[in-house]
C-alpha cells in the first residue's frame, strides 16, 4: 500500500528520521493557521498517490499565511494527475545547501534488501544515470551497518558531519524498512540544511501481504465502490478501459487472456483474480458485482489448479439461475482440477462450456463487437 | 530422470489437514507421488486420506525420510513452517501459500541459504515430474511424460502451455513454477542451468510474464546453453503502471516491459511465441535445426 | 536495572502479552478506586525490586473496594524485606488452571538468548527440580520461532490451544527481550485461565549498558544519595557493612582487595570501581563522596591499565591538598601504567605509597581495627 | 611461540584517534608490537604517533595487512566497529571498551562465528606475549617471558598476578584477558586448549573471579589437561546478591559461588591459591611433580 506523503514523515519521524516541520490540512483556513504557527515561508504539497506531483503544479510556496490559505485553496478539491486533492501538507520551507538521494527496495535480485543512494538528488532517480547511484544490498541477517554506510557516502563523495548524518538516516531508514513491512522507500530529496539532513520529500510502500501485522496502519488505497468491496472479499481487481469483464485465476492467466482478447479486437473493462483457491460464495459475489459494471459479456477463465473447476461451475450455475448477470452474455472456458465435475455441472444447468482459451476468447470478443477476423487465422496453427 | 524430483522423492505436506492441504495431499498420492507423511501442529497422530500426521517435520523426517515438503499453511505461518523444514533438513521446499509478506520471504531464502535448502516459491503451483513426483497444485493429467523442460513464474499460464504442448503430443521431463511474488527461491537461471545439466530434457519452455528483471537475467543465461529454448511472455497488452493480481507484476520504471523481456530473450537465442498455442510448432521447429 | 512488577506488565501489554487488568497505586484512596472499577475480587501487590515478596506478606486479596483500600493501606509505607513500599499494583485475581514458568536469559555458555520453560510455575524457578526445566538456547540471527515453542510445549507436556498461547507468548517475550536490551525476562506463574494465559507476575532486568538506547525508560533503581551521586559520575559503587572504604580499579581486583582485606580481619563499608580510565576530576569528586560515608580509613589500590598512575596520584595529591577527607587516613597503592610518574607526583605531595597489595591491606585493615595477626605469616609466602 | 598473537601479528587500532587510542597504541608500538595502522572514520590520511590513520579497517587490511585489531571505540559503536573488522577479514579482535550492550556482545559473537574470526572481550584488558606483543591496555613492564600462560576475566587481577609471578622470576608466555562482560567471546576453555598445544606453555594460571559459571566449565576441561593448572579465584568474601562493578561478576541463583568453584576446580585437578602472591608457590610445586 502506498502512503501519503504526510504518512510516510510520521513514519520517518517515528525512527527518528528528520523532516520539516509541518502539519496536514484539509482546508484552507487549517493551512494558514499551521502556516502562522510555523511563522515563516511555507511550502504547501499537495497529497496524491501520483508521481511528477511538482511539475503537475502541486507544490506551491507561501510567504507568509494569508498566501498560505490561498495555495490551500486553489490545490484543495483540485485534480492532480486525475486525483483528487483532499489534503495539503503545510511545511516550513528549508534553506537548501545540497540534495541527496535515499531508497531502500526489495531486490528480487538479491532476494533482499538494497540501499540506493545518489549525491544527485531532487530529481527522478529514473533520471540520473546509472554512474552516479550507488547500489548496496544488505544481508538481513545482521542488517545494516554505519561502516557499510560510510562506503557508500564515501562512493557518493560526501564525508565529514554530512556522511555521519546520512548514516544515521540510513541506519533509522533501513530499520523502519524491515520493521513497518515496507517494500520501497525513498527519501527524495534529502535536504542538506547547513549541517543536518532533512527529508523533504517522502515516499513509502507497505506490503499488503504483511497487513495483519500492521493493525494500525490506516488503508489509503484509492478505490472505486466495486474495487473496494472486491478487495474486502479477498480477490484482486483492476479496473481497464474496454468491455469485456474477466474473471480467472492467476496473474499470468489473466494477462495472457487479455492479450488474446486485444488480439481478436477487444480489450477488457476490468479483471478479476480468483487464484489461490476461492471459494464458491465468494466467486457469486464477485460475478454480481462484475455485472454491475455492465460490460458486454463476461469471460470465466479457469485453468483449474488450487482452483477447482466444480467450484467455479457451481458459481456459474447459481449465478445464472439467479440471474444475476442479467443479459450480459457469459462464456466460460474450464479446465484443469475436477473438470469432469465441473463440466458435468455446467452440463446440466445448460451452460456451454470451452475447453480451449482461444474458442473462449474469440467468443467473448466477438459477443464484445471486436474484430474477430484479425485473429482467425491463428485457430489453425494448434 | 527430472530436475529436483524423481519417484524417489519422499514427499511431505505441511498444514495437511487444511482444506487445501488435504485436498492436494490426496491428489499428490493419487498421481502416484510417495507422499510419506503430513504436519500439522496439534493434530499429531492422527491421518489423512491414509497418510500419517506429526507435529513436527522432525518426526516425518526422521521417521519417514521426508526431503521434499510442500508448504500449504495460511500466509503469516509460512515463516514458521519453511524454517522448521529448513531446520530439518527437508532438500527442496515448495511453497505453493499465497500473500506470504515479502519480507517473511526474504527471510526464508537467506536461512535456506545457511541451512543449504532450494525452494520454489512462495505463491507456486509447484513441481511434477510427469509420471513420476507431483508435488503441488497443478492438475496431473495435462502432464505428458518426454523431453522438454518448462519453467514458469505463473501457474494457470503454464498449465496452459503443458496443455498445449500436451495436445501436440510433446512431452514434459519436469514442469517447475519459480512462484510469483517479488522474492522467490529458485530463479529461472538456477532452473534453465538444472535443464541443461538434465539428461532427459532436450529443450525448454521458459513462461514468464511482465515485471521484474527476471526474464532479462534468463535471457543472459539462454546465451551459455547449448539446449534450445522456446520462451512466451504474457501481459503485452496490459497497461503500464497497474498492479496485476501480485506482486511480481508491477511494471514500473521503465523495467520489465513486454517490449525490453522479448528483445532480451530474442537476442539471448530463445524462439519467443506470441500466444501459448504457438510454443508447440516453435520448439518442432527448433528441434529441426 | 531491574523494572518493577507493574512496569514490566506494562511492557509485557505493549507487546501483546495478555497481563491481569489492573492498575498501580500510591494511596490506599487510589487503590480502593482501582477495585471499584474493577468491579470483582482484587490482588493488592507490594511494588518493591525484592524476592519473596508473597513469603512476606506483600501480596493481599481482598473481596471489595473497602477490604482493597484497608489493605493498600497496610502495606503502603510498610517494608518488605528492608525495601520501602511506595506503590502497589491492584489486579483482578484470576481464576488458575495451571501455572507454568517462561523465562528469558542471556546464557554466557551459549553466548546468547536461552529460553527456561517449565510446567511448574508458580514457585521459584530454583526450586524446581532440573528435570522439569527446559532450557532452549535461541539464535539471534533468525530469532525465535513457534516451531521451537513447540518442541519445548511437547517436553513440557502441554498441547492444544494452551500450547499455541504458550507459542505466542514466548515469541512475544522473545522479541520484548531483543529490542528492549533484556537480560533476565521471567513470567511467573504464567496463569493457565480457561483457554487463555495471563502474565499473573512479572520479572524484567534491562542491560544498564544499553540504556542510551531507551531514553524513555524511567529509572528505578532504589539508591542512597551517594550511591545516586556516583553512579551519576559514571562509575561503579556497592555500599557494603564493614568500615574501610575501597577505591580500585576494575572489579576483581576489587574483591581480592575485599578478600585480603578480610583476611586481615577488616571489612569493606563500600567499594568504588575507577576502572577503564575515569579521569581526575571525576576521582577527586568520588573520594569526596567516599569520605561522605565516614569509613575508618580510605584505601586506594591501582594496578594501572588503562587506569593511569600519574593520574590517580594526582587526584590523591589534590584530595590531599584540599582537605577533603579530614581526618580518615589514607593508604594508597600504586603501581602500573605511568607509575613512575604517579609515584613522583605523590613523594611531592608527601603521600606515602605502597607497591604491594598485602602491604597497603595491612596497613588499612590496622587503621580500621581490624585483627592484623591474623594473617602475619603471609607476608612471608612472597 | 605464543597463543593468539606473536611477533609477526600486524595489530591495527580501532578508534586509534580517541584520547585512549592514541595513547594506548603508542604504548603497544613503543613495546615493539607491530601496530601497523589504525581506524577513526572520518579522519583517513591522518597520523597519530607515526601510525597511519585510515577511515576503514579494509585499507588497513588491503594497505598493511593487519590480521588482529584492538578495538578502543566507545560502547555505542562497538558493534559497528566489530562487524567492519570481521567483514574486513580480521581474525582477532581484542574489545578492549567496556560497557558494551550485551545484546551487541552476542550479536558480534555470532557474526565472529560466521565469519571464523576469534573475539576477545569486550571489556578485556587484552593479550601479551611478553618480548613478542601487547595488544591490549595491560602495563607491559610487569611481564617477563617465560613457560607460565595465563588467563583471566579480569585485568588489574591479572596484573596483580603477573607481578607476583614476575617477582618469583617466572615468566609468562601468553597472558590473556578474556573479558568481564557477561558474553564473551573465546572461553576459558578456548584459551586453555590453546595452551595445552602450545610449546612455549608449560603450566596454566586461571584468574577467575565469583559469578556465572566458566570457571566451572574450565575445570571440565582440565581434568582432560596434561599440563598442571593452578587458578585463584576472586571474590571469596563477597556478598551474595549485588553487583560487583560488572555484569560478570553477578552472584545469583545459587550458582557462581567462590565455594563451588573452588570445589570445581580442585576437582578438576587445578591446584587453587587463597591469594594471588601464592600463585608463583604453587607452580613451583606442581613444577616438582
Amino acid at each position: 500500500m502506498k502512503l501519503y506523503e504526510y504518512m510516510a514523515k510520521e513514519v520517518f519521524h517515528r525512527y527518528n528520521i528528520p523532516i520539516p516541520d509541518g502539519e496536514v490540512a484539509s482546508s484552507p483556513g487549517a493551512a494558514g493557521e499551521i502556516a502562522r504557527r510555523l511563522g515563516r515561508p511555507v511550502a504547501i504539497k499537495a497529497q496524491v498517490l501520483a508521481g511528477g506531483r511538482g511539475k503537475a503544479g502541486g507544490i506551491q510556496f507561501a510567504p507568509d499565511p494569508a498566501a498560505a490559505e490561498a495555495a490551500a485553496g486553489e490545490l484543495l478539491g483540485s485534480t492532480i494527475n486525475d486525483l483528487p486533492v483532499e489534503r495539503v501538507l503545510v511545511e516550513e520551507q528549508l534553506s537548501i545547501d545540497g540534495e541527496l538521494y535515499l531508497g531502500i527496495i526489495i531486490d528480487p535480485a538479491s532476494r533482499g534488501p538494497l540501499v540506493i543512494a545518489s549525491a544527485r538528488g531532487g530529481v527522478d532517480i529514473e533520471e540520473v544515470p546509472d554512474r552516479d547511484i550507488i547500489r548496496e544490498p544488505v544481508d538481513v541477517r545482521w542488517g545494516l551497518f554505519p561502516y557499510q554506510v560510510r562506503s557508500i557516502t564515501s562512493r557518493m563523495g560526501i564525508s565529514g558531519r554530512v556522511a555521519n548524518r546520512f548514516a544515521a538516516v540510513a541506519v533509522s531508514l533501513y530499520r523502519l524498512f524491515r520493521r513497518e513491512d515496507v517494500i520501497l522507500t525513498e527519501i527524495n530529496p534529502l535536504v542538506i540544511s547547513g549541517n543536518d539532513l532533512v527529508a523533504a520529500d517522502g515516499r513509502l510502500t507497505t506490503d499488503d501481504d504483511a497487513a495483519f501485522r500492521h493493525p494500525e496502519v490506516p488503508d489509503t488505497e484509492e478505490r472505486t465502490g466495486i474495487e473496494e468491496e472486491i478487495t474486502d472479499l479477498g480477490l484482486s481487481y483492476v479496473p481497464l478501459d474496454g468491455s469485456v469483464a474477466i474473471m480467472a485465476n492467476g496473474a499470468g492467466a489473466t494477462m495472457a487472456t487479455m492479450d488474446i482478447l486485444e488480439h481478436f479486437g477487444a480489450r477488457a473493462m476490468n479483471f478479476l483474480d480468483v487464484g489461490g483457491g476461492a471459494d464458491g460464495e465468494k466467486m457469486i459475489r464477485a460475478l454480481e458485482l462484475l455485472a454491475r459494471t455492465k460490460p458486454a459479456v463476461v469471460l470465466i477463465n479457469v485453468f483449474g489448479g488450487i482452483t477447482r473447476c466444480d467450484e467455479v461451475a457451481t458459481a456459474a450455475r447459481d449465478v445464472s439461475r439467479r440471474g444475476v448477470l442479467g443479459d450480459i452474455p457469459l462464456v466460460v472456458r474450464l479446465v484443469g482440477t475436477n473438470e469432469e465435475e465441473g463440466r458435468e455441472i455446467l452440463r446440466e444447468a445448460g451452460i456451454p462450456a470451452h475447453s480451449q482459451l482461444l474458442d473462449a476468447a474469440r467468443e467473448a470478443a466477438q459477443l464484445a463487437g471486436g474484430n474477430v477476423g484479425g485473429g482467425g487465422d491463428l485457430g489453425d496453427t494448434r | 530422470m527430472a530436475i529436483l524430483v524423481n519417484e524417489k522423492t519422499k514427499v511431505m505436506v505441511q498444514g495437511i489437514t487444511g482444506r487445501q492441504g488435504a485436498f492436494h495431499a490426496a491428489r499428490m498420492a493419487g498421481y502416484g507421488t510417495r507422499v510419506v507423511a503430513g504436519t500439522s501442529p496439534g493434530r499429531g497422530g492422527s491421518e489423512v486420506e491414509g497418510i500419517p500426521v506429526y507435529d513436527t517435520v522432525e518426526d516425518t523426517v526422521t521417521k519417514h525420510g521426508a526431503n521434499v515438503s510442500a508448504i500449504m499453511v495460511p500466509a503469516p505461518f509460512v515463516k514458521d513452517a519453511a524454517f522448521e523444514a529448513i531446520a530439518a533438513g527437508i532438500g527442496l521446499l515448495v511453497i505453493i501459500s499465497e500473500h506470504v509478506p515479502v519480507h517473511d520471504a526474504v527471510d526464508i531464502m537467506a536461512y535456506a541459504a545457511d541451512g543449504g535448502a532450494r525452494v520454489l516459491g512462495p505463491n507456486t503451483f509447484g513441481i511434477i515430474a510427469p509420471g513420476q513426483c507431483k508435488v503441488g497444485i497443478m492438475p496431473g493429467g495435462i502432464y505428458r511424460r518426454g523431453p522438454v523442460g518448462l519453467v514458469s513464474r505463473s501457474g494457470t499460464l503454464s498449465y496452459e502451455i503443458a496443455g498445449a504442448l500436451g495436445e501436440a503430443e510433446l512431452g514434459i521431463s519436469t514442469a517447475a513454477g519459480m512462484g510469483g511474488d517479488m522474492v522467490v527461491g529458485l530463479s529461472f537461471v538456477d532452473l534453465l542451468r538444472a535443464f541443461e545439466r538434465d539428461e532427459e530434457t532436450e529443450c525448454v519452455v521458459l513462461v514468464g510474464e511482465i515485471g521484474g528483471a527476471a526474464e532479462e537475467e534468463a535471457a543472459e543465461f539462454i546465451k551459455t546453453m547449448d539446449k534450445p529454448v522456446v520462451a512466451y511472455v504474457a501481459g503485452r497488452s496490459a497497461p503500464p503502471g497497474r498492479r496485476m493480481g501480485h506482486a511480481g507484476a508491477i511494471v514500473e520504471r521503465g523495467r520489465g516491459t513486454y517490449e525490453a523481456k522479448r528483445a532480451a530473450l530474442e537476442e539471448g537465442g530463445a524462439l519467443v511465441a506470441d500466444f501459448p498455442w504457438e510454443v508447440p510448432g516453435l520448439i518442432a521447429s527448433c528441434s529441426r535445426d
